[in-house]
């Protein structure tokens, strides 16, 4: 009868149900957590670290410190064989598995999304946002789009080529109207197309595009014939056309190893083929293709910060404080698990973003908005608990933090994202008294 | 309260300083500036009087940053100097807080000297040591060792984080004789165990150098051992340059980002107007409001031993924090901009993620702040 | 081709497929959240809900302002006609159902205590508190104790008897030892047990006991013949047994509907047969109890936040500056917001904390410390959001407050949970690293 | 810093009756102590001189809490006799602060009287009206008017939240005069339209009354006016005021949360030895001394017009703020103990709670404090 307290000695002294019962496996939560997927998320999952453990981790501090194109277009490749770049169509027009995207179509994105950037920050996003490129050609639901151009893109890219596609919205001096009903509403686009014979003319410019200065393709949003944002209209451009050009890339904060580089058009032709939905359409497409990548920003967030959690655990079992390993004192045990607690709440709301049916305005922002801000706040936590060391490159985790702080910015900041909650519950959760339900 | 012309007066120099000299550097391409003009950037504020040297003949002896007025207690001037420079570029306020210090230290100790010094303090993992103890001076878990051995003396330490500019001559070690007491030696900054984290290696403070310091029984000359050192003085100071650094550095950064919703036209009006910015520019207002009051209450209310340390560790944490806190809520005003590093509130965040390191760790403060007691504090505010 | 640019309008400018894919309905996240259930927990959320706006929300205020015995026992006897204080066991022994039960046992109980708290926390607490009382019985795994007592409880609980049962683990000055390894190691229980013929005899105090006021039976754990809590032995009591007393009923800062009182046992007989599981296995059942209740602690703070934000956004919506409803503001908008997204959260944790096949001592301890300071931090912004009128009892939201402190204290502070997540990670996520992949 | 040793007294008998008189009070048994004694303690409160009337021989009318020498300027020792007071009941301090600072609007505008009076002075919904605009003072949106008409003085005013001792007989309402200038007008606390909001239907500040005022087009006696009203300074005197009782409210939370930590043992040690309870405590002492030295040097610093108000919110937002963080920091530490009744942490925390929104909201303070601009603060704090 006499015995430890510890919870595995102690569950020794229960009968063989009550064993049962009492979970004391030595699993990780990652191990858990992919315990709750499906077969085939499960086996999607662990596929997912494979690659990014073995592509991206041994990469992501030589291509923080000096980002580099041709390794990115490198992996891409890789990525490509490893079927990540044709996951928009399921086979045989790509490589998404019908079962799985049926039944939730973003459950995929959002494990490869995390995966990729407990590794690399950067280099995640360089890989993820080929598909934020291509999501326009579905979104729009155009099946034109789809059968032409998803398909013909999908197979150059089967057929080893780097056919690597960017999404263009943000334009100078304008970032955060094209992500916002009410800015968009009195601002002015500067990115303009002109109707010409057989097509339309392209003028202006368009900045911190992801991918940019690599893309082969382009989804990229004008205004039409002197309209504003809801005369929007998205076009596929390839980077070969003529008048179309690369201005420079930005050097930022984090995330350095992908690229962000403007995009400047001089009077470009793009044949009416290439117009993407309807003329006009351009919004309504941008602003669902918001709803189908924030929860993966989220997923992303969530990522870099499991990244710095893991970092840092590393660091606090190897550094000794007065003959102790670190993770021996209550503090430091104390903040893991809080951090820890903070990752599994941003990755459950992740997770319950992609069940829904197909994603809306607030759970996608909801998603980005809380994760971005929890993945910020855990990364820097992280970077505290090593103390000075925190802002040594060498442990990854001031990197993490780097790359984490633009979660909370690109794709809508988060004060954006918050008026896009309100906006769509505006009818619902926040809709006049009337129509809900009395409150004691 | 109004101020004497002399106080003024300095205050400008500085400001024209930290605008012409500092700004200068920053105002350059790269991701920090030019860090090639360090150098020139200290030779200015010893010429200008910025900083003080160890040197009766220099320009900043008395009134430059920690210059012999503060062995008299008026340390206000210099960390007020801090923070100006900081608001421009918090690595070059680094780099004059510690040399400033090591000059007064050296001073203290009577010894003359044109050489620029660091002072090595703290030891890994995290400077401060284990806190489950009773409360303590921090001070008590160094290690580093001088001893009388075989008629000779020799040197025992580990040091990590030195802060110190690049023309930097001596460190001066911070350790414990055979009689227990804290005293000072001076090592030759190239002496072999003395290595240097590249500015690339590191998140911010670029323009700073640091050091660390492995010495496994080095011999001394016993000219290189000062005399006692009241260490918990010099932790204290050193923790409250810290913070006016952090606070600075902060107010710089919402300088640039006022600046920005002012002029950015949104919907027809500045993005100043949107309630969403000023709550964001208002958050950064009261956490560095109340940054800047808690350092200089600490400053002020100057006491002695444990209490000096309690209040400058008090200071050196909430600062850092809220200062941190400010700076990112200022680059969230410019969106993607902030993001970049033309805009250099990326520079203010780097930064000031590592003031909130520098020195020791958050919660171990904390937990030294709580186990040391101190009065109620309305009352010891007075 | 001109319009406008809200969502809704946008739209319209898409295709057929591209409308389908752009989801605008104006649902609740309620609605949406439930909509990812399975059929039979959609239905019954509906139910929880139904029940606790019909029965508990009228009830809230008056009984924070005066707690009542026979309103908290009358409530019972409603809810066990409702089929809920009898869940943990299955048709026909219960009233659980087996499909449910076997998919995911604690997602129902969940999905209740969100419910009923999101109506009153303290009215939920009152209710949810007999379920603990009961979980002994079943998590020992001991088959005498579930056919026999839950059963026996069971089935006076559907005659329409007020067949409430508690759970009694605290003991005076011992707060915390009860709920962690360490505390637990070196500390005394003062609750003994001293065999007997045919039994034990019991003396001691317990104090908090949830329900202990109106409770019929407790499941009460002593420690066994001078042991530590190594010995703690489980045993079923009822408050007729000789000796037994309730003492004084604590006066609470919130969840005030609910008893907390203390029990003295003197010298109390306890025949064999009324102890659950193996003498000296009652540390082992009181652990993983905590790992099934603690998701549910998760769960009432989620519910508390959310009737903390609703009652501020039915403020809002009625209130006026300027002419206009708080709602049109954009400060109050961004903060509607951003407490949706935490309830989101903190919601999302809690339903992937009961995904997970078994409860286990990290998630659990995870999402009740998550939740926790979740709650405490929503409901104290949603009376911030109000002004002076936030603490004003009848709006209700400052009650929501002080009803959700208490879910950073109870079954564990979150501090001692923190460390219960690091001791339950401590062989997986937290090993020294060889057994871990390495990190970049 | 020496103190005179009248600082010195006074502090002492301003801590007698808060450990004697009040103490007394939240001593006993209920909620919140014996409420119906609250009269009897203001009763005392006069005797002793803590706090102020308009009547020039009473015995608070210089030195008491916002008598008559902080007219010319010295408002630390009212600010710190607040703190004192609150440390054991808030409740209390929020009366006296009203009444005090109630008398010296009285005799600034030379109007003697032993009767006390409260100050309406914030209008629903939130005080402070709508901040969309251009920084204005935050006193420009009030709508209350006292206007001549038809040879009579005729009062409009709504205010809510109004704080009272129980003995109060007048209300200064603050309203415009027909030139737009913010003039006072007493009026009786029983008029017609005056109505009371019960202790029990609040969270906390039992202590003290809360009224709210529906005046529409009420008959006025000319005496009842008085003149000219300095109503920015009254406003932040009254967020001062409020952020000392926050501060205070933490400190009495602080030193029973230090006294059970130092009793309570567990596994054989006092639980202020394990690293959570220092880390609660550390974070409380961080949240205080932020909060007590933003307000003192707010105190120190005052100004004038919209500077001084700047600085106000901002110690009203940090310091209800930052104590509201440290009291349930200081609960948590009691655990179960700190949510029961009678280790009163509890009641602590419902005060704390309300205090966060008394005089206005965080979130409008900050976006004021942003709109109104405010110098550098390294610069302001001299």
């Amino acid at each position: 009868m006499s015995g430890s307290t510890a919870p595995g000695e102690a569950r020794a002294r229960l009968g063989a149900l009550g064993r049962l019962l009492y979970d004391v496996r030595p699993l990780t939560l990652w191990e858990r957590d992919t315990e709750t997927l499906s077969w085939h998320l499960r086996r999607y999952r662990r596929r997912c670290r494979r690659f990014a453990e073995s592509y991206l981790a041994p990469r992501a501090l030589q291509m923080d410190r000096r980002p580099d194109h041709a390794v990115c277009v490198e992996l891409f490749l890789e990525s490509a064989r490893w079927r990540f770049q044709t996951e928009l169509l399921p086979w045989p027009l790509g490589s998404g598995s019908l079962k799985a995207m049926a039944h939730s179509f973003l459950f995929p994105a959002a494990l490869k999304a995390e995966e990729l950037c407990a590794a690399c920050g950067g280099l995640g996003l360089a890989l993820l946002a080929h598909d934020l490129g291509i999501a326009p050609l579905f979104v729009s639901g155009d099946l034109r789009a789809i059968l032409r151009w998803q398909r013909a893109i999908y197979d150059e890219i089967r057929a080893g080529e780097p056919a690597i596609a960017a999404f263009a919205i943000t334009e100078p001096g304008a970032g955060s109207d094209a992500e916002d009903t009410e800015g968009a509403a009195s601002a002015r686009p500067t990115t303009v197309a002109r109707r010409a014979a057989g097509g339309f003319r392209l003028s202006g410019r368009k900045c911190f595009i992801s991918n940019g200065g690599i893309a082969r393709w382009v989804t990229l949003f004008a205004a039409v014939d002197g309209g504003g944002f809801d005369s929007w209209t998205c076009f596929l451009l390839d980077q070969t056309m003529t008048g179309f050009q690369v201005g420079r890339a930005e050097r930022k904060l984090g995330q350095r190893a992908a690229d962000a580089s403007e995009l400047v058009l001089d009077d470009v032709f793009v044949p009416e083929a290439r117009v993407i939905g309807h003329v006009g359409g351009g919004w309504a497409i941008n602003r669902n293709v918001l709803n189908f990548s924030r929860p993966i920003v989220g997923a992303i967030a969530v990522g870099i910060a499991r990244g710095a959690l893991e970092r840092a655990v590393a660091f606090c079992e190897t550094t000794r404080l007065a003959a102790r390993p670190l993770t021996a004192y209550q503090d430091i045990r104390l903040k893991l698990a809080e951090m820890t607690a903070k990752v599994q709440a941003g990755r459950a709301l992740v997770w319950q973003a992609v069940r829904y049916r197909l994603p809306f305005q607030a759970s996608g922002s909801i998603a980005k908005s809380f994760c971005g801000d929890m993945a910020w706040e855990v990364c820097t936590e992280a970077m505290a608990l090593l103390g000075e060391q925190g802002y040594l490159r060498q442990h990854g985790v001031e990197k993490a933090a780097r790359d984490a702080r633009l979660t909370q910015i690109y794709e809508g900041t988060n004060q954006i994202n918050r008026l896009a909650v309100f906006e769509g519950l505006a009818e619902s959760d926040f809709a006049p008294r009337p129509t809900r339900r009395p409150v004691s | 309260m109004s101020e004497s012309w002399e106080v003024r007066a300095r205050r400008e120099a500085v400001e024209r300083f930290a605008v012409e000299v500092v700004g200068c550097l920053v105002g350059t391409e790269g991701r920090d500036g030019d860090l090639t003009s360090v150098k020139s950037v200290m030779f200015s504020a010893d010429e200008l009087g910025i900083v003080a040297s160890a040197n009766p003949g220099s320009a900043g002896y008395e009134y430059g940053i920690w210059g012999t007025e503060t062995l008299s207690g008026d340390i206000g001037p210099s960390l007020e100097a801090l923070a100006i420079v900081a608001s421009r570029c918090a690595g070059i306020a680094m780099g004059l807080h510690v040399a400033g210090l090591a000059a007064r230290a050296l001073v203290a100790a009577r010894r003359q000297t044109c050489e620029r010094a660091a002072i090595a303090l703290l030891e890994p993992p995290f400077g401060l040591g284990d806190w489950t103890g009773p409360p303590q001076g921090p001070l008590d878990g160094l290690n580093a060792r001088v001893s009388a051995r075989d008629g000779e003396l020799r040197l025992r330490a580990t040091k990590t984080f030195v802060y110190a500019v690049p023309d930097t001559v001596n460190l001066l070690v911070i350790c414990r004789d055979d009689s227990g007491e804290h005293v000072g030696v001076l090592v030759d900054r190239e002496a072999s165990g003395i290595t240097r984290v590249a500015a690339e290696e590191r998140t911010g403070l670029a323009a700073c150098e640091v050091l660390s310091v492995a010495l496994e029984d080095a011999f001394i000359a016993p000219a290189a051992r000062l005399p006692a050192i009241d260490a918990a003085e010099l932790l204290a100071l050193y923790w409250l340059g810290v913070a006016a650094i952090a606070v600075g550095n902060a107010v710089g950064a919402r300088r640039r980002a006022r600046a920005y919703a002012s002029e950015r036209v949104q919907a027809g009006v500045p993005i100043a107007r949107h309630p969403a910015v000023q709550l964001l520019l208002g958050d950064a207002d009261l956490a560095i409001e109340a940054a800047a009051a808690t350092v200089a209450q600490a400053a002020a209310a100057r006491g002695k031993g444990i209490d000096m340390l309690r209040r400058a560790a008090l200071a050196r944490a909430i600062a850092a924090d809220n200062a941190a806190h400010a700076v990112t809520g200022c680059l969230q005003v410019l969106g993607g901009y902030g993001y970049m590093e033309e805009y250099r509130l990326e520079k203010h965040l780097r930064d000031a993620v590592c003031l909130r390191s520098v020195g020791g760790r958050r919660d171990d403060l904390a937990r030294f702040v709580a186990m040391s007691g101190g009065e109620e504090s309305w009352r010891s505010r007075q």
